[in-house]
């Protein structure tokens, strides 16, 4: 069995999909930052896989650019969930909607 | 034969682990699954020749990044836990469709690929000095752009995060009131206007109706 | 030549500019001396352009000056409007009418509007009309015409409504206007015809090729006199479009006699004289010209019979003048036509300013009733009076028997209705121009007069009387132009090519002359005896007792046209306003946001706010995005 | 040229409206540059080659390669119609600011920003012979009105900015639906290069017709009309009867017909009936409205339907009829200057008795004789007292109309017996008899500072009518 880089993709598809799932379905609002990390490194898996396949050193430059956004993000993020739990009692997405319209 | 068993249980691990993330009850836990999923995907990367972001996501993510998500968890406590698990049925039927969709579009697409061996490189291939060299050449718009864009969240989050919670306002009003005489006065006095007779003002009353 | 005709029409509009700018920084007095001025200056000009034009062959004496193009455009098939005048013998004879009665009535302004607070702006406003009827008799070309014609109908509504504080003078001014205004959509139409069929306004062009473009009774050329007709009788206040010139007596009197008696309201006759080919080339038009002519003339002197305004009595003599010379122009005898006119000029401007005069001595009051006697406390206006009143009962100019005698020699039905029709109103003119004078200068002083009597140095200013002694000399003297002490016709002559007589016509028929005094002397005797006697004035009118309800209705014109003009125009408005606007538009209007804001609220219920739902449709998105692609990559 | 005409506005409506300036400085900055685009503009007139063409071109890509291989251009030119129709802009919108500077509008850098921009976008539109850049331009001016008539106004302006919404976007939308399928099909935005392939498409130019007759407005898409111009202050709504509504016209002769010859002529009794009917209509309309805004509003409803008529009096081929198309144009620079004149009026008698209800005016002509003059001047020239330059563009359009077919000319027509008794009765009513009840003999004469805005219109206009083939040669 030679290890393609479909079994890599495969891989991150799936990865993907449970990381999908995962904001689809919970409300604590630490976990749907969690479930995004999941998707953003499947994504990373993919790029590297392809990055090997072609040969291209690219690849991997950008699943680098993808960790410093995710770092970002996670920074935004959880400085958000602070400073709402700072405000509110209670940590549910589905609650948070003043900026419906 | 080593490489394939190596990916079977990285891989295996990975996806475990990604559902101990989501299906987790408690987010500790998912934090640290988080952990584990990271350093199987790192175990992949390896495999793929991709040392150095090996290493970084070993050091960076796992190692930085996981750390703050735990000190969050552990700053908010039992608040942390979520409320509830409660979930339209409908939105878990579109969650499950939505998301599978997903998944086998990606999987159906691969499948109908046909991929070769792929590309022969050398050892050389993934080393820190040759990703920096793009790093810096090629893409250097882009990694400075990535390094603003962290010193702007590393600032956002300063704000965020010192900011006292104050009392809600009420915000002011966007359509300020119609200006009292004095001022039109003035205003009239500074252009040179005459208003030697009165201004008779039409009261801006909104009346909304459609 | 070319600048003083230029001058003659200009100067008014000068005059208007300097008095409309220089506003209250002059006085009263200066800018209405300025005003006379000006008219006298215009009419010296005119005075000069006609001998002139008295010293040129007589195949030599029209003459076109054009200043620049008005309007058009460089595409030769955009209509092209010159800016020209059009100087000939009847032009002329217009201009010199025009400014000469003009700058006379601007005169006894002066006195007139004495102390009134918008005494400049009368003057401005009577030298507008100055300009806008000179560049009616003057203009070269159809739409320059058009454009006097509106602007004197601008003047008359400015000038009628001068005292706009009250309602009645802005209802009559607002009549008056939009009546001409269906007048000049008339000729307007008749523009229409022009441009589409000999691409000109040009009355030369216009003039010559007529005959080749509508032939002789052609419904082409029956509906471009008939449309001109239209416009003439709008303006000249004939039947079907004579009521506003009744109600239009609301202005000040000067404005009656200059614009209401002796030049706008003649205008449809110099049209109709100009137009003489046009009206020619249809000749069942024409006739209906001297029926309307005739039937106005009646009508007129019936309901002159019982008005009692002194200014009504005389707005209606001039309703039935004018049908005399429509009577004139309608049997294709144009010289005569415009020769009455000149003489109606003359005579119904004295009149009007003669009773003018007697309004003013007696706080403006109108109604004949109150009067009386005042011929001994006036003398000389009653004497100038006496020279109107035997003129306009036809006496001494001898212009209507000159339309009389046209009429029997042209003959036809035409002719006879009216040589008869005519000898009928002069019975009219007769009892109603003697009874106008009677119950005003003879008989018992009222108790009112006796009250309001106000001569107090003279009967009025020298300003006052001087035009009217200037205008009874012209109205004795004008006579002589047409029989020219029995020899030649000289107004005839002059006029012959412009605006032509009928062939053979006898200068002074002794039979028509004598039947003319004859019906209108014994008109005039019976009701200077009538009025002896208010018995037997009251008995007379229980005689005619119909006749005397339907005169005083005024023949029920104004209610006709209340009722099928003006009511369904609102009515209309009405409906339209609120069926139309309210539930049609309306409704479409609410049908539009009604659909707009049901879809926004709607849609508004997927902005739930909850990111999950917002990411779920995402990716619920995304995944048909790529079915999309999958689909594509597999085909 | 053109380009400066775009630009100077454009600069100064970013440095008014996003800068924090003192109201002195905004206004004195607002009163400079729409000076200094008038002065533009005339020296545009001045140095305009008549019978020349297009002139003042500028044409660079824009973007290239937008859709079906169409390149979008920058491409700006004046013909005589262009370049009156940006003097009339200069004119409307100078007027404007100063009204707004004089009346003290809230947030004034803001407002004044907005009207530089409306003026920005109102001389790329009228100057555009690009589709894309021509639609850049229609849009921006409906965002600034939008702003305008939503923000400043009356009480019930957001009802009547609703309204407006929903009707330009009904229109404009499907015009750039028409613009794309237009590009798709002739593989260019540039109007020449279209107009050239001479298209028939009943869709397309159904598209276009229905977003300029909207705006012009055409009857029966005059819905949104009688609320926007109630609701609107003074100046915009004068903008919008005296400038924007030419953007309609405009329209439609710029494009709508040449891009579409054929199908033009074949629909064109659907343009003059509905042209004809919206004129009396619209006429009789206004002889009803109890306030001295709806009179003039609906008067204008007429006006642009008679131009309309004048428009889409076609010849085979879609070729304009001379004299029609002649009177539209000059009617249209006439119109404009006359609806800016009374609706600025209006605004001044609203400062004195804040009303604009007739029932409670009246009397404005006693002891006050600037404001009756001027009331006066501007009356008559709305309702096409002949002699003036409004009448002789209506008679050169009704003349076109009736070499089309007699009974339309003859019965538009009766367009100016109707223009007479309305204009007269809204005469009246606000300066003839006794003193309404919102007026007294305090109520004061016009101004110097107000006479400066309402003398230079009806100088103009006295001018036009003095002279109109002045303007007429080189509108053709």
């Amino acid at each position: 069995m030679h290890i393609g880089v479909e079994y890599f993709v495969s891989v991150s598809a799936i990865v993907f999909g449970i990381g999908m799932f995962g904001v689809f379905t919970r409300r604590s609002p630490l976990i749907l930052l969690l479930s995004v990390e999941l998707m953003l490194n499947s994504c990373n898996l993919t790029l590297i896989a392809f990055s090997r396949y072609w040969g291209e050193q690219s690849g991997q430059v950008f699943a680098l650019i993808v960790m410093g956004i995710a770092a970002s993000e996670v920074v935004v993020g959880l400085g958000l969930v602070v400073a709402v739990a700072r405000r509110k009692a209670e940590l549910d997405v589905d609650r948070l909607t003043a900026l419906r319209h | 034969m080593t490489y394939d068993i190596v990916f079977v249980a990285a891989s295996a691990l990975a996806i475990a682990s990604a559902l101990g993330v989501v299906l987790s009850v408690n987010p500790f836990y998912s934090a640290l699954s988080l952990i584990m999923h990271l350093v199987s995907l790192a175990t992949m990367y390896l495999l793929l020749q991709a040392d150095f972001l090996a290493a970084a996501q070993v050091i960076v993510y796992a190692g930085a990044v996981m750390i703050m998500f735990l000190f969050v968890i552990a700053y908010l406590g039992n608040r942390a836990d979520e409320p509830t698990r409660d979930i339209p049925l409908w939105q878990l039927g579109a969650a499950v469709v939505a998301g599978s969709a997903v998944v086998i579009e990606i999987v159906v697409a691969v499948a109908s690929q046909a991929f070769g061996p792929g590309a022969t490189v050398t050892d050389q291939f993934g080393n820190p000095s040759l990703v920096a060299n793009s790093f810096f050449s090629r893409y250097l718009l882009g990694f400075e752009a990535t390094s603003i864009l962290l010193l702007v969240a590393a600032v956002g989050a300063v704000v965020l995060g010192s900011k006292r919670p104050s009392p809600r306002v009420d915000e002011p009003d966007a359509f300020p009131a119609p200006r009292t005489q004095p001022e039109l006065e003035l205003q009239a006095a500074v252009m040179g206007a005459e208003t030697a007779f009165p201004v008779h003002h039409v009261p801006r009353k909104d009346e909304d109706d459609s | 030549m070319e600048t003083l005709s230029w001058l003659c029409l200009f100067l008014p509009l000068a005059g208007v500019v300097v008095l409309a700018l220089a506003g209250n920084r002059i006085g009263r007095e200066p800018a209405s001396w300025l005003a006379t001025a000006i008219a006298f200056a215009s009419f010296i000009c005119a005075a000069a352009v006609f001998f002139s034009i008295l010293g040129e062959g007589e195949s030599s004496r029209s003459h076109v000056y054009t200043l620049y193009t008005w309007a058009g455009a460089h595409n030769v098939h955009v209509l092209h409007v010159p800016l020209s005048i059009q100087i000939d013998q009847l032009s002329v004879v217009e201009m010199l009418i025009v400014s000469g009665v003009g700058a006379l009535i601007v005169m006894y302004s002066i006195g007139y509007m004495h102390g009134d607070p918008k005494q400049r702006r009368f003057f401005a406003y009577m030298n507008l009309f100055l300009f806008s009827m000179l560049l009616l008799v003057m203009a070269g070309n159809f739409v320059l015409l058009l454009a006097g014609w509106g602007m004197v109908g601008l003047s008359s509504y400015l000038l009628i409504g001068f005292w706009h504080e009250q309602e009645a003078p802005v209802a009559a001014a607002k009549k008056a206007f939009v009546m001409n205004a269906i007048g000049d959509v008339g000729i307007a139409i008749a523009i229409f015809f022009m441009v589409r069929d000999i691409g000109t306004t040009n009355y030369q062009e216009v003039f010559t090729r007529a005959h080749d473009v509508w032939p002789k009774g052609s419904s082409d050329a029956n509906w471009v006199a008939l449309l001109l007709l239209l416009g003439a009788v709008a303006k000249s206040a004939q039947i079907p479009l004579h009521t506003w010139l009744p109600d239009a007596m609301e202005g000040p009197t000067p404005v009656s006699a200059l614009i209401h008696a002796a030049t706008m309201v003649t205008a449809g006759v110099y049209l109709i004289a100009r137009c003489h080919v046009l009206f020619a080339n249809a000749p069942n038009v024409r006739t209906l010209v001297a029926v309307i002519g005739v039937a106005t003339l009646l009508m007129a002197g019936v309901i002159a019979l019982v008005q009692t305004d002194i200014k009504r009595i005389i707005a209606y003599s001039t309703m039935s003048q004018i049908g005399y010379m429509f009577a004139a122009v309608g049997v294709a005898d144009d010289s005569a036509g415009m020769f009455h006119l000149l003489s109606h000029a003359f005579f119904k401007a004295l009149l009007f300013l003669g009773a003018g005069i007697v309004i003013h001595a007696l706080a403006n009051e109108q109604d004949v009733r109150r009067m009386g006697g005042l011929s001994k406390v006036m003398p000389r206006t009653t004497a100038l009076m006496w020279v109107g009143t035997i003129a306009l009962i036809g006496f001494w100019p001898l212009s209507k028997d000159g339309i009389l005698e046209g009429a029997l020699h042209g003959g036809g039905t035409a002719g006879w209705i009216v040589y008869v029709g005519g000898l009928v109103g002069a019975l009219f003119t007769g009892i109603y121009a003697t009874r106008l004078m009677r119950l005003v200068f003879y008989g018992e002083m009222s108790e009112f007069a006796k009250e309001h009597l106000h001569t107090g140095h003279g009967e009025a200013p020298w300003t006052m009387f001087l035009p009217v002694a200037v205008l009874a000399a012209g109205a004795v003297l004008v006579g002589f132009l047409s029989i020219g002490f029995g020899t030649t016709n000289f107004f005839g002559d002059f006029l012959a090519q412009t605006a032509p007589t009928i062939e053979g016509t006898v200068p002074q028929d002794i039979l028509t002359t004598a039947l003319a005094w004859g019906l209108g002397g014994a008109g005039a005797l019976y009701v200077w005896r009538l009025y002896d006697d208010p018995a037997r004035v009251a008995a007379v009118r229980t005689r005619f007792q119909t006749m005397a309800i339907i005169a005083e209705a005024k023949f029920g014109w104004d209610e006709l046209y209340y009722n099928i003009g003006y009511r369904p125009a609102v009515w209309l408005a009405v409906t339209f306003d609120s069926v139309g606007e309210r539930w049609i538009i309306g409704g479409s209007l609410w049908l539009a946001r009604t659909t707009v804001a049901t879809v926004a609220r709607a849609t508004a219920l997927a902005q739930s706010g909850i990111v999950r739902q917002y990411v779920t449709v995402l990716a619920g998105g995304a995944a048909l995005v790529a079915v999309f692609f999958l689909g594509k990559a597999n085909l | 040229m053109t380009v400066a005409l775009i630009a100077l506005p454009l600069a100064c409506a970013v440095l008014i409206g996003f800068l924090p300036l003192d109201r002195r400085v905004s206004a004195a900055l607002g009163l400079a540059a729409v000076l200094a685009e008038l002065v533009l503009a005339a020296v545009a007139i001045v140095t305009f080659n008549v019978g020349g063409g297009s002139q003042f071109v500028t044409d660079r890509v824009w973007i290239p390669n937008l859709i079906g291989g169409a390149d979008v251009h920058f491409h700006v030119a004046m013909d005589g119609l262009s370049m009156f129709m940006v003097a009339l802009t200069a004119v409307g919108v100078a007027s404007a600011v100063w009204t707004a500077i004089r009346a003290g509008r809230d947030r004034l850098g803001l407002y004044l920003g907005l009207l530089l921009l409306l003026e920005a976008s109102l001389v790329t539109l009228f100057t555009a012979r690009d589709l894309v850049l021509f639609y850049t331009g229609w849009e921006v001016m409906m965002i600034a009105l939008f702003v305008l008539m939503g923000v400043w106004g009356g009480a019930r302006r957001r009802f009547a900015t609703l309204q407006f919404i929903i009707y330009s976007l009904a229109g404009s939308l499907l015009m750039l639906v028409a613009i794309a399928g237009l590009a798709v099909e002739g593989h260019s935005f540039d109007l020449g290069v279209l107009a050239a392939q001479g298209r028939d498409s009943w869709w397309m130019f159904g598209a276009f017709a229905l977003a300029f007759c909207i705006k012009a407005p055409m009857f029966p898409l005059h819905g949104w009309l009688p609320d926007a111009y109630r609701q609107s202050t003074p100046e915009v709504t004068a903008l919008l009867s005296g400038v924007i509504s030419k953007a309609g016209a405009y329209g439609l002769i710029r494009f709508a017909v040449p891009l579409f010859p054929a199908t033009a002529y074949h629909w064109r009794w659907l343009f003059l009936g509905l042209g004809l009917a919206g004129l009396l209509y619209a006429s009789l309309v206004a002889f009803r409205q109890p306030d001295a805004r709806g009179v003039v509003a609906y008067s204008s409803v007429g006006q642009m339907n008679l131009i309309i008529i004048g428009i889409f009096v076609l010849g085979p081929g879609g070729v304009f009829s001379d004299n029609g198309l002649t009177g539209a144009t000059f009617q249209m620079v006439n119109h404009g200057v006359v609806s800016l004149a009374a609706f600025l009026l209006i605004g001044l008698v609203e400062l004195r008795t804040g009303t604009d209800a007739l029932k409670s005016l009246g009397g404005l002509a006693n002891r006050r004789p600037v404001a009756s003059t001027v009331f006066l001047l501007a009356a008559l020239f709305a309702l096409a007292v002949p002699g003036s330059s409004v009448f002789i563009s209506e008679l050169y359009i009704l003349i076109g109309a009736f070499g089309e077919q007699p009974l339309l000319g003859a019965a538009a027509s009766l367009g100016i017996v109707l223009a007479a008794m309305y204009m007269l009765r809204w005469y009246s009513a606000i300066a003839h008899e006794g003193d309404g009840e919102r007026v007294d003999a305090t109520t004061p004469d016009l101004r110097l500072s107000e006479l400066a805005v309402a003398v230079p219109l009806l100088l103009i206009l006295l001018v036009l009518s003095a002279w109109p083939f002045g303007v007429m040669e080189r509108l053709g």
